[in-house]
């Protein structure tokens, strides 16, 4: 399941790469995220709740940082299980940053995402919907993030 | 099965019981009360495999929670035949070789004996209609009908 | 509406099968229904990935969970290797996972539940490799191997395999390619069929009980106690003599119980704990771990002349075979040899390839490959019918197979009815009338013909006759009835043979300690090989009646008959009889000892003539006699979704004879429908290497509002010389012309030529607007 | 030894009261209504509720009547085969007879419920295409009382309605639709009982020729059923011609954002929708005599 995104953030490049790689401020703008643990620079360890109509999850991600190009290009692995292994979800992501302007930058990301256990029987086209949402809402929740950061600095 | 105490009147017989309130009953009448009937296909409601009588209806035995049941009738395909003498839709499954692997005829059997209870004299269409929840992959379905069509002239 | 008699029985009526009350009053036995004293309950732990290195286990959450029993892995199993074919695969994932949804550990526990929540807790630690999810991906160079040891398997037949190639096959008449140029029309193009399920309305499963001595004794949802026998042995290196097979009745099979599926499971299981051990996979597993039909990709090629005379075809198959070869070599080869179809093509060229890939296994499915290639070559008849301005029957008939013609590659045919199937459907449909009525004047209708041949035969089989000191028999022969009725038509023949009433027959179960063996219920050969085991063994039984009657009546045996009822007689003299209670009486008392007649044989008529064809890695040197059908079909067409609908059919089909005729009907009208399913809607999906519609919400087949009622059985009856009074195969024949006369309907009402099943409403509606854009 | 799913608690209360006050100590409890979907979802291991709160013991929720304005309220335990069978539901109003009698088959018509379909709400399901057409209303309970919203505003996102926690549906009110008018279903789908491949409900009226009264919804193709109430203003007090017709088809399709699943492509859908709703529209114009 191929999802591909961008949203524009008005701040340079150099920031929203800044805040791309700080986990302080990605982490709160991810949808249901509840922790997440910084175990070296290129590794982390969160646990994020989502709810599929009736059903509620809640998995166990590893994320690791494979490759990364400053300020363009982040590419990663996700890993996420629920307990007892009832479900798992992975995917490889790669995130680039593109200068529109010196105070607008967008960025455009990409994820290869496999679903495997019961959630999967929920049917694909339905996850991919769900996905697209969360992207969405996590692009809303950083840009805000972000811009505000820097109205204030 | 500890838990939830309660009582079902199945094929005449009264049955006392205390179940979990998560089991199904056909887990209840295949394991508890070993009438194994019903048969389990699919366990989501689709194959029809599990039909049971329900105070007079067809439902799906896995689909149905025991503990909701309490003080019903419940029939299966067990409650059908009087002593050794087959009842109409039985005998009339038997006269037109309706019956392949027999997996899903028990749920196609309380599917047309509730059918064919309240309806006289059904057209080819009304039988597909009522047991279109009854999956076969054997028959390619002719002769159930057939079968139906029998047991309804038999009874007029 | 052929009504079934409950008693008499000769061959030739419709006889209600013996089991029929037990299956209408609900006690008719299956495989879930079964339990032992003690019994544990089993669930397995599937992969969650298509392709990797197993590096090891940890089970301790799982064997600390109260109420479980036993843990396995695939470590805890020997490393015996099992295969129809080529002996490729373990009882359970051992070293390597190939695909996703893969059994890599089961375990056993005092309830069903508490085993599925236990294997939840398995952790397994492996090493993920990329995955190859379909036949081009596996065969590029430097594509990941899915069987680095393919080429010390061991493997049954001369097979050309190598890398992620499993077999390769050709099979080769005359010379096509000088024959394209006296072609004046060709057609030639692309064809797909998606992957079936069989769908079963019983999921798998397996119980198995063990002795103090060790000996285990096995019940499962099968389609061959022996079959079973010999997988369970060879993956778990047991001695065939430690493990004896029975058959509880089946809820169907349509080929996906005729290999293995959990036995080896539960064998390993009871070998562990002691115990008896049941497994019964819930319908996602079932979906997900059994077995499917193969998708095929089939490039086709037919050419003809101007009158109609058909002068070649090439056809090139590709297989996916999925992760283990199972019965795939045998579907490849049989595939091919059934690609010219009935007809006289002197030019015919048929290769193909399976491949290994990283999904489930792809098997044996009712029709065993016949039905992809049959919807390729019957679709381009009707395109070269439409291209000449001939009516697509007539084309047919001129080119069909005549009695006595031999079969691609030279096999002899030694009954051919297929010009009266075509007949009689003919009549039956009034062809060249128009299709049925539309309902409205959003629907278009069509009508589609298509022919075709199937064959039944193979492999080994018996049968035993005893008379019991009555007089009155047991019949034992080792196949299994799976729902189709062959325990019916086995007394049937039995009774009749000796003339007695089939209430004094009556038939063992299938054992593998005490029945002669039997391969297996597949390849539509029970009625026509077993039968012809229990005609002569039946034969053997009469030779001895009448010597033992000879010596009571004082006359030489040859002036005896038998005489209905169980009587033995002097020929022309009406009085002058016996019983055969008394026979028998003698025979267990004071002379020559109690009547047994038996027989065994292997099928062994060459399917291929050196001097007339070219075969290479043909998995089967001896396959069958041959069955014939043409089947008509009206479709209506809904022209603003696409969806396509069929509203009558006739089926013709030569039999030989039938032994049961609603038995017949129902093998026709079944087939008919399970291929209606696949030409119109039936389709598994993968995503990636998981299966996305492991279910019966998602997968879909049809129901009675999906299916007319009026499917036309017509019953043709040529008799084949040696088969049992003229008896042959019905099982496979009725489902394989489906989708192709289907197609050929839908090209008919709207104007499209699929290519492509299941002919869904999607395709449908696609191909229409296309044609109007171009139009 | 305990088997998985012994603890869960079971309650058969017998007034709305004392099933809020249940769900309201419970937030992993649910409703149980017919359990066509709960059980299914409940053996296939997606969820796992630690308590159930039946609501077949509450006969205010078994019963439909005619309310004094003319509307019919069905109470939210009715079976599907009643309300496929409901002789209290007249001219377009019928919408939600016929979505109802083209719901999965028998044995399931007798298990499921209206409340328990459209509070699971599968947007593929047959009844709120049907209720958004009907303009129906759908009665709420909850710990902070009753409310009643719009089936329109009551359908939010694939699977997800306006219920609140605690909440649950006792109701569905379907208004008196216009003397005359005609409400019509119509379901494509792969097999007889299958979920929507796409679906079309409508109600219709027509004096002389002339549009009075005109509700289009179309189901399965978007998270929630997509109906364009302006369009519908603009052809109604005209004529039902091709034109408008197009343009209300055209229009609903603008709006459509379906997926791809099992049943179909989400290109398909967008295909496929249009068509059925220009064919199902001109249909019912027919049957009212309105189009020549």
């Amino acid at each position: 399941m191929r999802i591909e995104e961008s949203f524009t953030v008005s701040v340079p490049i150099a920031s929203a790469w800044e805040a791309i790689r700080n986990p302080e401020i990605v982490a709160p703008c991810i949808p249901g995220c509840e922790s997440i643990e910084v175990v070296d620079p290129t590794h982390y360890k969160a646990a994020v709740r989502l709810g599929l109509g009736p059903i509620k999850l809640r998995f166990l991600v590893e994320v690791e940082i494979t490759e990364e190009e400053a300020p363009i290009r982040l590419v990663s692995t996700t890993k996420g299980e629920e307990g007892g292994r009832a479900s798992r979800v992975r995917s490889q992501n790669v995130l680039s940053l593109t200068a529109l302007g010196d105070r607008e930058t967008e960025i455009a990301y990409s994820a290869e995402v496999e679903v495997t256990g019961r959630i999967a029987k929920f049917g694909f086209g339905m996850m991919k919907k769900k996905a697209e949402t969360l992207g969405r809402e996590f692009a809303e929740a950083f840009r805000k993030r972000v811009e505000n950061g820097q109205d204030a600095a | 099965m500890t838990g939830h105490p309660l009582t079902l009147k199945v094929n005449g017989q009264e049955r006392a019981l205390s179940v979990s309130a998560t089991r199904t009953l056909l887990e209840t009448l295949r394991e508890d009360l070993a009438l194994t009937g019903a048969k389990r296909g699919c366990n989501q409601g689709v194959c029809g495999a599990c039909t049971v009588l329900v105070d007079g209806q067809p439902v799906r035995g896995c689909l149905s929670l025991t503990a909701n049941c309490d003080g019903a009738e419940v029939t299966t395909v067990e409650g059908l035949a009087d002593g050794n003498v087959l009842s109409t839709v039985q005998q009339a499954m038997a006269d037109t070789g309706a019956v392949q692997c027999g997996f899903c005829t028990s749920g196609m059997l309380i599917s047309a004996f509730a059918f064919l209870r309240d309806n006289s004299a059904p057209t080819v269409d009304d039988i597909q209609h009522a047991l279109s929840g009854n999956l076969c992959r054997c028959s390619g379905y002719r002769k159930i009908v057939d079968s139906i069509l029998l047991a309804a002239k038999r009874v007029a | 509406m052929n009504e079934a008699k409950p008693f008499g029985g000769g061959v030739g009526e419709s006889l209600a099968r013996p089991d029929i009350r037990e299956k209408l009053v609900g006690r008719a036995r299956y495989i879930a229904d079964l339990s032992q004293p003690n019994m544990l309950h089993a669930a397995i732990l599937q992969s969650p990935v298509a392709h990797a290195r197993i590096n090891g286990y940890d089970t301790r959450a799982a064997r600390a969970v109260p109420g479980v029993a036993a843990v396995l892995t695939g470590a805890d199993f020997p490393d015996g290797r099992m295969g129809a074919f080529i002996k490729d695969e373990h009882a359970i994932a051992k070293d390597k996972i190939r695909y996703l949804g893969e059994p890599v550990a089961v375990v056993a526990a005092e309830t069903e539940a508490i085993a599925r929540h236990a294997a939840k807790l398995i952790d397994i630690d492996f090493e993920e490799l990329p995955a190859v999810l379909s036949p081009e991906a596996a065969m590029i160079d430097g594509a990941p191997l899915i069987h680095e040891d393919l080429d010390t398997y061991i493997k049954i037949f001369p097979a050309i395999c190598g890398r992620n190639v499993a077999s390769e096959t050709e099979l080769a008449e005359g010379d096509v390619a000088a024959a394209w140029a006296g072609c004046d029309v060709i057609v030639e193009d692309d064809y797909k069929t998606a992957p079936q399920a069989h769908l079963s309305i019983e999921p798998c499963g397996a119980l198995a009980d063990i002795d103090e001595a060790g000996r285990v004794t096995l019940w499962s949802a099968n389609q061959s106690v022996f079959r079973v026998q010999a997988n369970v042995c060879e993956s778990l290196k047991l001695p065939m003599s430690k493990l004896r097979c029975l058959t509880p009745k089946i809820g169907a099979g349509f080929g996906n119980k005729m290999e293995p599926h959990v036995q080896p499971l539960v064998v390993q299981l009871a070998l562990a704990t002691g115990r008896p051990v049941k497994l019964i996979l819930n319908r996602a597993e079932d979906f997900e771990t059994v077995r499917a039909r193969h998708p095929f990709k089939i490039r086709c090629k037919t050419g003809a002349t101007n009158d109609g005379t058909l002068v070649a075809r090439e056809v090139e198959v590709l297989l996916d075979g999925g992760a283990y070869s199972d019965d795939s070599p045998g579907v490849l080869g049989y595939s091919l040899l059934m690609a010219r179809g009935p007809y006289r093509i002197p030019n015919t060229r048929c290769a193909g390839k399976l491949v290994y890939t990283n999904k489930m296994r792809f098997g044996a499915f009712r029709g065993f490959g016949n039905p992809q290639v049959s919807f390729a070559g019957e679709t381009q008849i009707d395109e070269i019918a439409a291209t000449l301005g001939m009516d697509p029957l007539e084309l047919r008939l001129k080119n069909m197979a005549q009695p006595g013609d031999p079969w691609f590659g030279g096999g002899k045919v030694a009954s051919n009815g297929l010009g009266e199937c075509v007949a009689k459907a003919k009549a039956a449909a009034k062809w060249g009338a128009a299709p049925g009525k539309a309902t409205s004047s959003t629907v278009k209708c069509g009508r589609g013909v298509a022919f075709a041949a199937h064959i039944s035969g193979l492999l080994g089989t018996g049968a035993i006759v005893r008379m019991l000191e009555d007089g009155s028999i047991v019949l034992n022969t080792g196949a299994v009835d799976i729902g189709q009725g062959s325990d019916t038509v086995l007394t049937q023949i039995c009774a009749s043979a000796l003339k007695i009433p089939v209430s004094q027959v009556a038939l063992a179960s299938p054992d593998t300690d005490g029945s002669p063996y039997n391969w297996g219920t597949t390849a539509s050969r029970v009625t026509y090989t077993t039968g012809r085991s229990v005609a002569a063994a039946a034969k053997t039984v009469e030779a001895e009646i009448k010597k033992h009657a000879g010596e009571l009546l004082e006359c030489a045996p040859v002036d005896l008959e038998l005489r209905e009822g169980g009587k033995v007689g002097v020929k022309g003299v009406p009085d002058k009889e016996i019983s055969f209670l008394e026979v028998s009486l003698r025979a267990h008392w004071a002379a020559g000892g109690p009547i047994v007649g038996s027989d065994t044989w292997v099928f062994d008529q060459p399917s291929v003539d050196p001097k007339r064809a070219i075969a290479r890695g043909l998995p089967f040197p001896q396959i069958g006699v041959y069955s014939f059908g043409c089947v008509i079909v009206d479709v209506a067409v809904d022209t603003v979704t696409g969806k396509a609908e069929v509203s009558e059919a006739w089926a013709a089909m030569d039999v030989g004879r039938a032994i049961n005729p609603a038995a017949v009907e129902g093998q026709i009208e079944g087939g008919f429908v399970q291929g209606m399913g696949f030409a119109l809607m039936e389709e598994l999906i993968w995503d990636g290497g998981r299966l996305v519609n492991p279910s019966m919400m998602d997968y879909k087949a049809p129901t009675f509002r999906d299916t007319p009622y009026a499917i036309h059985s017509i019953i043709v009856e040529e008799p084949e010389p040696d088969g049992p009074f003229g008896a042959k195969g019905v099982g496979e024949i009725g489902l394989v012309p489906v989708p192709a006369a289907i197609a050929n309907a839908i090209r008919d009402a709207v104007g499209i030529q699929p290519r492509s099943l299941p002919m869904t409403p999607e395709r449908n509606l696609r191909a229409m607007l296309e044609r109007d854009d171009a139009a | 030894m305990m088997e998985p799913g012994a603890e869960v608690a079971f309650h058969r209360p017998r007034t709305v009261q004392e099933a809020l006050a249940l769900l309201s100590a419970d937030d992993g409890a649910v409703c149980l209504a017919g359990g066509a979907t709960l059980v299914a979802m409940m053996n296939a291991d997606l969820i796992a509720p630690s308590g159930l709160v039946s609501l077949s013991g509450i006969d205010v929720l078994r019963t439909a009547e005619r309310l004094p304005d003319g509307a019919v309220r069905i109470g939210a335990m009715r079976h599907h085969r009643q309300t496929a069978d409901e002789t209290l539901l007249e001219d377009g109003q019928q919408v939600v007879r016929e979505a109802a009698r083209q719901i999965a088959n028998t044995p399931v018509r007798n298990m499921g419920t209206i409340g328990g379909s459209i509070a699971f709400f599968d947007p593929a399901a047959d009844y709120p295409p049907a209720l958004v057409a009907a303009d129906a209303i759908v009665d709420i309970s909850g710990p902070n009382g009753d409310r009643a919203i719009a089936a329109a505003a009551f359908f939010v996102d694939w699977y997800e309605t306006a219920l609140g926690a605690g909440e649950m549906v006792t109701g569905v009110r379907l208004p008196a639709a216009p003397m005359g008018s005609v409400g019509v279903y119509h379901k494509l789908a792969r097999v007889s009982g299958d979920f929507a491949t796409a679906s079309v409900a409508l109600v219709l009226a027509m004096e002389n020729h002339t549009v009075s009264h005109l509700a289009v919804a179309v189901g399965a193709c978007a998270p929630t059923p997509v109906r364009r109430p302006d369009i519908e203003a603009e052809i109604i007090g005209n004529g039902l011609d091709d034109a408008k017709v197009d343009r209300l088809a055209d229009a609903l399709a603008e709006r459509l954002d379906p997926v791809d699943d099992v049943r179909a492509s989400a290109a398909y859908r967008r295909l496929v929708a249009p068509r059925m709703v220009k064919h199902a529209l001109c249909r019912a114009a027919e049957t009212l005599g309105g189009r020549q």
